[in-house]
């Protein structure tokens, strides 16, 4: 048992933290936003620091790099709260390599790891909610491969993206494929989310896909749970800036004469979001930790994540914001900012009710971590 | 004790919502039941259709022409309004300073103020609110400065609500430093179009422009506009704080909220998930018991023969429970309340939303708006100092 | 709409009120509990003030009041924690009056209303938990009457009841009947409760009854709910209680040389436990205004009124004990009997849980006490 | 960063479980896995099996005698044993007055008192709180006066947990009143069979005797029994406080009863209602983010490269946890967890429980108990300030 940090992730996580301090701003996120939510470029720096290859193997042209290292990447993103979607590149990078056979990782991993690929999971449909099981997206065999026909929704970049990885039914049996997004019969409609960010609805009709495997659900299933754990980790990040940002408020604002952060009830206020800071934090390392456990292990690991992670979001956003008062519901003040994408993330890869759901419906009789 | 209201109630009841049915313009209600964004056009509207009828000043005694209900009635006047889906009623020049006007104001003063707020023909602004004063609003910087029979005025209000659309702003300026803080505050009327001040606008965590800075460079402003005495704002600003309460906690508003909760709970399919449903069942104890509080206020009120000391606790309620509605519509919407596409939410788009339900477009936006309800009116956290005085002294 | 009290009603509780601070003091309650946790004198003490008669119609020698009175009486008693189960007889004079014949009221209604008869509902049964509709009961047809075969559980005060209103199903339908504690038959096995009360075990064995209603679920429903709105106006004198004996103990405690009701963050909470008694009281109101409404109505306010309570309940009671520390935990202090007092009263006649579940199965589109 | 114990760490588990299995009596570990009475006699019984075997000073160094195990060593013990059932280790004498005495004692004091703390035959109580004291344990006004070589004793303590069955009290003795409270305080040894010495009972809300007051009249003590210099108490009782708390979470107790809690709520019927499972699945996912908290704390412990400053946050989390399942353990139970049949909490009875379960009888009780957990150790609210500090500066 050990939970530090080699000294080749703390390097890792320094050089992260460096670009976004430095190339990531505060004004640059704005006119990204403003822009639309995506910046190419700024996806572009990213892969050039190699991070779009983390999970890539190196002999695809990655890092081949495990949970922990994307764990590092990912909080230091989160506190800058990055728009950039590297975690559909990591996604994409570990399904890849993990389902496809040796000619779609060759066809698809080295530009998946320099960036040249921008690759994101195309799953959610109007009638599924967070489920992952419930699809209506058909694909049928065609010459030389498949055509598939499907909504999928809020997309991340999906406008933006080079190709999408799509499930979609084979008779009724769940099987992932790979769609280019130039490819005839693919259309996007792309817009703004809630967080600056940005998604598309992708519209496929008759669209030529490559099939990624037939075991679709298993490997949905795999992607979903590293998104999750990408999730809880950037939203550690999130969380311990909103916290940094919310304590240097309370010692500088003033009202009754004294700085808001001597009022009792507002230093008990600061203590709980540091417990949930803290909880979420020790169940982020316990999501990427359990990345690679058996299947039916991880699953439940990671729905547990979520619900601690969901809930730790929640307070602190909220909280943060109720603590600057007046300036915390402003556009120009950061932690708004810093809410906003905490309020998207416990939505991202299912909320914390529907987590709660999955952790209930696959409670066994022992209990904790090391039961 | 009689939980019915009493026959003349309900009649009343019957008669204010057949007014609003037959005279709220469709297209209004339409936006307010959908949370559609609302112009100034469509506030404005209303207001002058209420004040046609000699309503938009529904809490005014009959002597200054308002209708002279008593708590009750002007709950039961708010509900319906709110039930079928009407604006709310810009309270700045009606539900706040006319009071003021009225209580403290001179003869002349009525007569030049009062019809203009009672037609909604014009539309007035708030102005107590400063850079760093939160909730001391005691602290007053905006300087007043007594020359001949003007005012110069100097300073900066902040987070002044619809304040782009302001033709008046009541203003709680400093006259004095000496003494107390609130003993050197004066109550003032100022013309907005007055030469020296700008309003710029603030744009909040939703994209939304609701609130403002006003300042006052060098303004003029004529001394009759002075209410009462000078240095005795502080009296007349506390006057209106404390009056007309009633509606504090929001609850009718609360009420057709929960039932448009209930409206896209069943269209996004989580109506019948038990784990969300009882997220919702919660709520609608949270809005009863709340409801239940309102009333026992307003008999009390009625009767005269109990006092309840609850404002703060009103107030607490209230917010948490738009919080919480507004979160809930979110979450039943899941990702499709992720999108951000402002014309999605003003009324008429016809664009294809994510998913197919325009009625998700405004979800979260709603969601980070309502953020403001525990801070504003007096933080929630002061609010609680207050309710902690009743009970510890 | 009107929430004052008339003059009548406000005597009735002052009345009450001086019995509680003279009749039944702290000294006196515990001197019962360490008995046994029932006293018949102080029972009949109740039945002198005419109490017990209070649901009886005046014809049937009670005083024929209605909810509101019964609320009033039961808020007095609350303030006390007076163990002495009231409730019992107002439910007793209530069901009876409503649902039995001529002859069964003019043989059980005069006793209840003087307090002879102590009649008591024994209806909980083992694989019941809190629901009304199931039931092992049986009943069968007798000479004379029935003969029932029945084990109900945590009846209040069953060892000392004259008789029980006992549920029990004749073929498949549920009926209700009175049966004599004295009866042969009948064996009763009594104990304290947590909260300083008695309960007994109650076990029929070809026991006589007479029949009460064969349209049982329906008079047992209305008998539960008027339970649930005595536990609730009961529940209101317990909280004011022990928010006024917490926080007199806040304005005198000292710590770090300053009182403890002068900390920001204790103020906070003391705040927080009147939002909770005051959405209480309000609930309670809404309860007893609402108990002589049609069934389903009044089913679905009660449960509504249940949920209010029972989180107000466990929220007071726990804080009320955490205000005090150490104090708070020992028998000697008042205020943990209080506690112990909110924490049964939660789990009667159904929990908030339970209680959820039932507004959440009864929810309808409209909203509002005044929807 | 690894999740999994070393293969080196699985052994000591391994060892640690087959002996603490194979020794720990069946009839001790069935009542400690019911929450069935413990007498003093169950208490002790293990305490001097552990201390034959050398574990009853699990936390001590070897030179001392002890096993001189790591922090995951230490926690992996704590957790067999309370998985398997043991009876908590009383504190006072292995895990509290043992280290001052080692850091602080003299080589006659060590000798003199650490072979009967170790072996489980001298039962040491605690003397810190006195009347009013509270969380400000500082306002010691137990007085010890010099007298020769003796001091006199007077005054009182009280929540002195299981003193009636202490054979020694380590007390904090006022010994000066010049300068700070903290200055004048001594750190006496007093043999609680000294004349003057008496134990009070005092009674818990759930009826048991746990704690108790000590009065101290004119009990003489030797000077010998002093720890360390006179007027420095209080740093060596700051150190005690400071001392071994890698256990304050008591998450191994708590995973052991969230088992328990789940074997209720199948035989209560309520595994299966959605609801109520819900509330379980919650509490799992509690206990397992403390769990992982406490892994962080104890990695950091033994790599020694970071230092994570998280004791008053496990104090919290744990307390409430602790709570939580025993109300969740009470609700499941429902109308039967009501009766108060106290013998029905002894094991081996016989009688017949209401409702015929009678693993329901100490449920109430326990939910009631453990109220504690929030106040004492320093309150919840005292460790909020702390973790405040953190946080805020």
């Amino acid at each position: 048992m050990d939970f530090d940090f080699s000294d080749d992730q703390v390097q890792l996580g320094d050089a992260v933290r460096k670009w976004v301090d430095k190339g990531y701003t505060f004004e640059r996120r704005r006119a990204i936003e403003k822009a639309g939510g995506f910046d190419r470029a700024a996806f572009n720096e990213l892969a050039e620091l190699g991070l779009t290859g983390l999970y890539v193997p190196e002999d695809d042209g990655g890092l081949g790099m495990g949970p922990i290292e994307g764990m590092v990447v990912m909080e230091e993103l989160g506190r800058g709260i990055v728009m950039e979607p590297l975690a559909q590149s990591l996604i994409a990078g570990a399904v890849i390599a993990g389902y496809g056979d040796a000619a779609t990782k060759a066809t698809w991993l080295p530009g998946v790891a320099s960036g040249e690929k921008l690759v994101v999971l195309a799953y959610q449909e109007r009638a599924a909610r967070y489920r992952l099981d419930v699809c209506e997206a058909k694909a049928t065999q065609a010459p030389g491969g498949y055509v598939l026909n499907a909504t999928k929704s809020v997309v991340p970049v999906g406008d933006h993206a080079d190709a999408f990885i799509v499930p979609a039914k084979v008779n009724s049996q769940l099987a992932l494929f790979l769609v280019e997004r130039e490819s005839a019969g693919v259309t996007t409609r792309g817009y703004g989310t809630q967080d600056g960010g940005r998604a598309a609805e992708v519209v496929l009709k008759n669209a030529p896909a490559t099939l990624l495997t037939t075991d679709g659900l298993t490997a949905l299933e795999h992607a979903v749970d590293i998104g999750i754990a990408t999730v809880c980790a950037e939203a550690v990040g999130v969380m311990d800036k909103t916290m940094a940002i919310t304590a240097e408020y309370m010692n500088t604002r003033k009202q009754f004469g004294v700085t808001i952060g001597s009022f009792q009830a507002l230093r008990h206020r600061a203590a709980d979001m540091k417990m949930q800071l803290e909880l979420a934090r020790s169940m982020s390392y316990y999501a990427s930790l359990k990345l690679n456990a058996p299947a039916p292990e991880r699953r439940a690991a990671l729905a547990r994540a979520k619900v601690q992670l969901g809930q730790s979001m929640r307070f602190i956003g909220q909280q943060a914001v109720q603590l600057h008062g007046g300036i915390g519901v402003t556009d120009e003040y950061i932690v708004s900012h810093y809410f906003k994408r905490l309020t998207q993330m416990e939505m991202t890869f299912g909320d914390s009710l529907h987590h709660l759901g999955e952790v209930s419906a696959r409670m066994q009789d022992t209990a904790g971590a090391f039961a | 004790m009689d939980l019915a209201f009493t026959p003349e109630e309900q009649q009343f009841r019957e008669e204010v919502r057949a007014w609003v049915r037959a005279n709220l313009p469709t297209d209004i209600a339409h936006k307010v039941h959908n949370a559609l964004e609302l112009t100034r056009d469509d506030m404005q509207r209303w207001a002058k259709i209420l004040g046609k009828k000699g309503w938009l000043g529904f809490g005014w005694p009959k002597q200054f022409g308002g209708p002279g209900w008593n708590a009750v009635q002007k709950h039961l006047f708010e509900e319906e309004c709110a039930l079928a889906g009407a604006p709310r009623i810009v309270p700045f020049g009606p539900v706040m300073v006319a009071p003021v006007i009225m209580a403290f104001g001179n003869a002349e003063q009525h007569q030049r103020f009062l019809p203009g707020i009672a037609s909604g023909e014009v539309w007035w602004s708030q102005g107590y609110s400063e850079p760093g004063s939160g909730s001391d609003l005691a602290s007053v910087k905006t300087r007043a400065e007594r020359q001949g029979n003007q005012y110069i005025v100097n300073g900066q209000k902040t987070w002044t609500t619809l304040g782009q659309y302001g033709d008046w702003i009541f203003c709680l300026v400093r006259t004095s430093n000496e003494g107390k803080p609130q003993t050197g505050i004066s109550f003032l009327l100022i013309d907005m179009k007055s030469p020296g001040v700008t309003v710029r606008p603030i744009i909040m965590l939703d994209g939304g422009h609701e609130v403002n800075e006003v300042f006052f460079d060098n303004v003029e402003v004529p001394a009759e506009n002075l209410i009462g005495e000078e240095n005795k704002g502080w009296t007349y600003a506390k006057h209106l704080l404390s009056h007309e309460r009633t509606n504090i906690a929001d609850v009718n508003r609360s009420k057709r909220e929960l039932e448009r909760l209930k409206r896209i709970a069943k269209r996004e399919g989580v109506w019948d998930d038990t784990r969300f449903r009882d997220e919702i069942a919660k709520l609608e104890v949270d809005v009863i018991a709340l409801e239940m509080m309102v009333m026992r206020v307003l008999a009390a009120e009625k009767s005269g023969k109990q006092s309840l000391d609850v404002a703060g606790l009103l107030k607490i309620r209230g917010s948490e429970i738009q919080q919480r509605y507004s979160e809930l519509m979110m979450l039943a919407a899941g990702p499709f309340a992720l999108p951000l596409i402002r014309e999605a939410m003003e009324a008429g788009w016809q664009g294809d939303f994510p998913g197919g339900e325009v009625g998700n477009a405004p979800l979260s936006s709603t969601y980070f708006n309502l953020r403001k309800t525990t801070i504003y009116g007096g933080s929630n956290e002061v609010q609680r100092g207050i309710v902690s005085q009743v009970v510890l002294g």
